[in-house]
């Protein structure tokens, strides 16, 4: 773990240095918005980040509440995972959310509009700022199990809620990849776009091993000092 | 069949506790009360906009009446550590949810009873579109806030802060239904599209939250 | 029914609160169909012993064998847990109280000689017409009727936190031969209490606990042990 | 003065407890997002009458805000019996109502001062008469709220069978005060009438019913 | 200070609950600077008795005279009353808790010689820097807690409903130990309790209760009454 950390934050910075070079230099600038579009390099690829790390968090919780009684071990590294890919998904859908609407005041002229897509990653926020909200109010032995109950909750209802507001306004571009013919990017941003997205998403990971670590260290460090308190006697000092 | 029979049981506990202090249903007529008469200084509702707006009062007033309501429905249970002895006992912990959802879903419906009447009259409506499938919106509505809302205050009963965190979880997670309850109401009210969509949406939700928290229950009851 | 030798089993159980620990690696046995008295000071972890073995907590390390099996939920039926607040409603009488409960426990497999919520409120010494909801109790009809709850499934491992607090004398020397009767059919019971005077006639074994742990276990023979069994075959008053 | 030594002493106490679940805060922050959301998904805000009704889903947002903080305020006091304690404490009675005025009176400015911004983002509002008005009424809006919450709270935990009257009582002497709110803000926000005679028709209510607590708050304290 | 002669007066006490009679004509005198210990079955009207002498219920009939007024919310700050529920906030610690409700007497003519939060605290056996909130106490630490809050204002007349229930032998003797250097140093003392025989070192007098009424006072003689004044001004360890 510790050695792919060494190995991989620095490939991660790298492909992003490079992301950026080709975003700001290489690739061409759009016709009719001009400049601001470059902002799509990274809007596009944290968006897309911001909707894939919440599965990492979905599956991690099933596997905790699947074990938590019969394998304590793996429900703990379970639960790091959760917890840590929560935080990047945050992080992630933060940026899609303040890079959209850096990008939407220049071409829409406002900063925000009830639109279908503007919606659905705002509630997918909104949820996984409760999601740590719970984490942080409850005490003891419960925040891993109704944390991990949330989640499944909140797994079920994004997608109802990317349904429900298709039959909402709508402004925000329509899907530019995999939208049947006529769509697609021109060929020469294809490059930018792709260095881009490979760094985010190791930038991602990255992220996501290091929180997971640092979880992992603190329940490790827990379990010492209750195993401490054990052998030391009952009125122990913190 | 004994399912039915332990819900039932749960169900006459929860209305009898409720009948002798009226605990929640006070807090939420006064509350809805409140809002539909602020509404009514705030927008004068002999305007033509006001079928606009209407769908999203009601459903703001029953949120906020449910919201009162589904703090008690646990705190009950709480005092006097009752819930440990709900905890152990073998009967099934889903019946005890399915029970308090019904209870809650009878006051929220009580309330409808009262507020629906003064709401007609204050914005002096008159559906434009099928008026009866008001009856159908109303009860889907109020399950799924309820539904979700009576397993949130479960899920937030033993943390700190209880009355503060059950709106922060269940909000998020009840946007898509308010949506379509809105959405269809307002459908209804101004005939202007069908509301058949979202009703059928609303249905769903239901369908899917009432499972999931039936499922899950027992998890949090017992999460230590 | 030949019991099996051990209703509980305790292996290295600890219970910690944050940095503290209320349980230390307690390591123990409890036999069936004797009843233990557990002393101890203000604090010593009587009480989060008990929750631990209703199943209510969870030990923190350390595994808990509760009538042969590990999963307590399994067994939740014949245990009957009675702990520091009354686990009733105080807008319902006693009567409607129990009832509520009964319904809960129907269908399952207890033993058939259960008490009816009737029943059980007299044995406790309360009137089961009384029309008072137990919010107007006063504190020792609570506890009696608290107990009443606990006992109508006649449950075979009896746990039960001071159930003599507050309770005048008669009703506890009532409480005492009801207690008598339900070990000499065979159930365990443990019971925590800071008048070992008051339990000592229905105690085979005093347990003492001091700062998280078990630190003596003093069984002491009874001669009513075998006679017991038949004394309580009759008829109660 | 010794009377202000008390109010403080009771007011750190709550909020102390408030305090204690750390986060509330935090909560509390997300809380005025959420009701935001929520409100423009009830409400479409890009209506063009978004202004005329601004002033009432304002105060209905801050009602709502309120309740969670007005619903608890005595139920602390009842567990454990704290509140036979207070009774007989020689400490005045009005002491410990002023406190809990004051510190829901803080929680809810807290919140409004969350609210505000997003509100006018939200509702791209602009005041087109005295917008500085705004910051005499909210304040003199939410005491009205809080005084009359804070007493009707207090006044139903201690009265068991006249319950159903209570919000029936008390709820037609809010209505000045919620005319006065609403209308002072409409006023502000489109300019189209001068919002001072409702402004110090508020002031005076608070006044009166302030005082009228104050000298109440003891017998129902006490009543038995 | 001579106390005055009776420290509470109850003439034709009664206290109705609908039609039930909690109370039924009580007449009786309590001396100042006895304490007394009040027996009686569970649901005799103990509590509701001190209750009344509290000022927290009214009676329905009768008049009440307490040190010496009829109006008892005169005198509040001489009463220290300890019910059956701690009346301590929950998330607060014990510390917290007291310097809150100290901050409640202040201004007010108490003696001189009360103790402050800490020292009262330590005089129950607890310690004041117990970084625990009162929820997390068990729960003879809370009844413990709860006792230092009544003791601290120093009461010239103490109102204990069942002081001694869930708390450890230790302790209680500790408890006495306090109540007997109160009561020497001329404060008036009632207390419930169904462990008679704890209370008997401090009791000047036996005071049973059955069905609503005082079925009798059993004063007797105690060879340390005139010493003690004495023995109370010594330094506690
Ligand atoms: C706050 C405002 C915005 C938010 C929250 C937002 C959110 C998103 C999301 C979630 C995606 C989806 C990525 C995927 O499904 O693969 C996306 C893609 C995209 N966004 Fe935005 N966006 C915002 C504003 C804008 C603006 C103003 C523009 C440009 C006018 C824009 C242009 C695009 C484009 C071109 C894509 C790629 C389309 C696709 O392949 O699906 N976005 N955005
Ligand atoms: N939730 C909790 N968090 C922190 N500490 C706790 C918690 N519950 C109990 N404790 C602590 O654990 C210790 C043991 O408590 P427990 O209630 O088991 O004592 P006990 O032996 O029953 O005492 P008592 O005779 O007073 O009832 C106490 O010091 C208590 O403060
Ligand atoms: N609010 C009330 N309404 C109706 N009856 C009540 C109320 N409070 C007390 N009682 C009844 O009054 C009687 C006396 O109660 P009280 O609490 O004074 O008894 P007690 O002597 O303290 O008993 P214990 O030893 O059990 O504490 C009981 O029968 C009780 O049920
Ligand atoms: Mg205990
Ligand atoms: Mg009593």
């Amino acid at each position: 773990m510790r050695r792919v950390l060494q190995f991989g934050l620095p490939v991660a910075l790298a492909i992003l240095a490079v992301g950026f070079y080709q975003a700001t230099y290489v690739a061409p600038t759009e016709a009719t918005m001009g400049n601001i579009q470059r902002i799509f390099y990274y809007h596009v690829p944290s968006n897309i980040m911001g909707l894939l790390f919440p599965y990492v968090n979905l599956v991690a919780s099933i596997v905790f509440l699947a074990t938590r009684r019969s394998n304590p071990m793996r429900a703990q590294a379970a639960d790091a995972v959760a917890l840590a890919s929560a935080e990047v998904t945050l992080v992630f859908v933060s940026i899609g959310l303040v890079t959209g609407m850096l990008w939407a005041k220049p071409v829409w002229g406002i900063w925000w509009t009830w639109d279908a897509r503007l919606t659905s990653v705002l509630v997918l926020w909104l949820i996984y700022v409760s999601y740590l909200l719970l984490r942080r109010f409850t005490a003891g032995g419960q925040t891993q199990t109704l944390a991990a109950v949330l989640s499944i909750f909140a797994a079920v209802d994004v997608p109802i809620v990317y349904m429900s507001i298709r039959w909402w306004r709508t402004q925000h571009p329509a899907p530019v990849f995999f939208g049947g013919p006529g769509t697609g990017i021109d060929p020469h941003m294809m490059p930018a776009f792709l260095w881009n997205i490979a760094g985010w998403l190791a930038w991602g990971l990255m992220l996501v091993m290091l929180r997971y670590n640092l979880e992992r260290k603190r329940q490790q460090v827990e379990q010492e000092s209750a195993l401490r308190s054990l052998e030391a006697g009952q009125e122990v000092a913190r | 069949m004994s399912y039915a029979r332990i819900v039932w049981a749960h169900l006459q506990k929860d209305l009898r506790l409720e009948w002798r202090s009226k605990d929640a249903i006070n807090g939420m007529l006064f509350f809805s009360l409140l809002v539909v008469v602020l509404f009514s200084f705030a927008f004068d509702p002999t305007m033509a906009v006001s079928r606009q707006i209407a769908g999203g009062i009601l459903w703001v007033a029953l949120l906020f009446a449910s919201t009162t309501a589904l703090n008690q429905t646990w705190t009950r249970e709480l005092r006097h550590q009752v819930l440990d002895a709900q905890r152990m006992a073998p009967s099934p912990a889903s019946a005890l949810f399915l029970a308090k959802v019904l209870a809650n879903f009878l006051f929220v419906t009580m309330i409808q009873v009262v507020l629906g009447p003064l709401f007609i009259i204050f914005y002096n409506l008159h559906a434009l579109g099928q008026g009866w499938l008001m009856a159908l919106v109303l009860p889907l509505g109020t399950l799924a806030l309820v539904v979700n809302g009576t397993f949130f205050a479960a899920l937030s009963l033993r943390t700190r802060n209880r009355e503060m965190l059950l709106p922060l979880i269940l909000f998020p997670v009840s946007i898509p239904a308010l949506l379509a309850m809105v959405q269809s109401t307002t459908g209804i009210l101004t005939g202007e599209f069908d509301p058949g969509l979202w009703m059928r949406m609303l249905a769903g939700y239901d369908i899917i939250f009432l499972t999931l928290c039936l499922l899950l229950f027992e998890t949090i009851l017992n999460a230590e | 029914m030949p019991p099996a030798a051990n209703a509980i089993e305790l292996h290295e159980v600890s219970k910690l609160y944050g940095a503290f620990a209320a349980l230390r690696k307690v390591t123990a046995e409890f036999r069936a169909g004797l009843s233990y008295v557990i002393l101890g000071p203000n604090g010593a972890g009587k009480s989060t012993l008990l929750r631990n073995l209703a199943g209510l907590t969870r030990p923190s390390f350390g595994t808990v064998t509760l009538l042969g099996t590990v999963e307590i939920a399994a067994v939740r039926s014949r245990i009957g847990y009675l702990g520091h607040d009354s686990m009733l409603y105080d807008e319902l009488t006693a009567l409607e109280n129990l009832r509520y409960s009964a319904r809960l426990y129907e269908e399952e497999s207890l033993p058939a000689g259960r008490w009816t919520p009737e029943q059980s409120l007299e044995v406790v010494g309360l009137d089961p017409g009384l029309d008072r909801p137990v919010g107007k109790f006063s504190q020792g009809m609570r506890q009696r009727a608290s107990l009443a709850r606990v006992l109508m499934a006649r449950p075979e491992l009896l746990l039960l936190d001071e159930p003599f607090s507050n309770v005048d004398l008669a009703s506890s020397a009532q409480m005492l031969r009801v207690l008598n009767q339900m070990r000499a059919a065979g159930n365990t019971i443990l019971l925590t209490t800071h008048q070992p005077d008051l339990a000592r006639p229905i105690a085979d074994c005093f347990c003492t606990m001091q700062e998280g742990q078990i630190v003596s276990m003093e069984y002491f023979e009874r001669a009513d042990r075998g006679a017991a069994f038949h004394a309580s075959e009759e008829p109660r008053a």
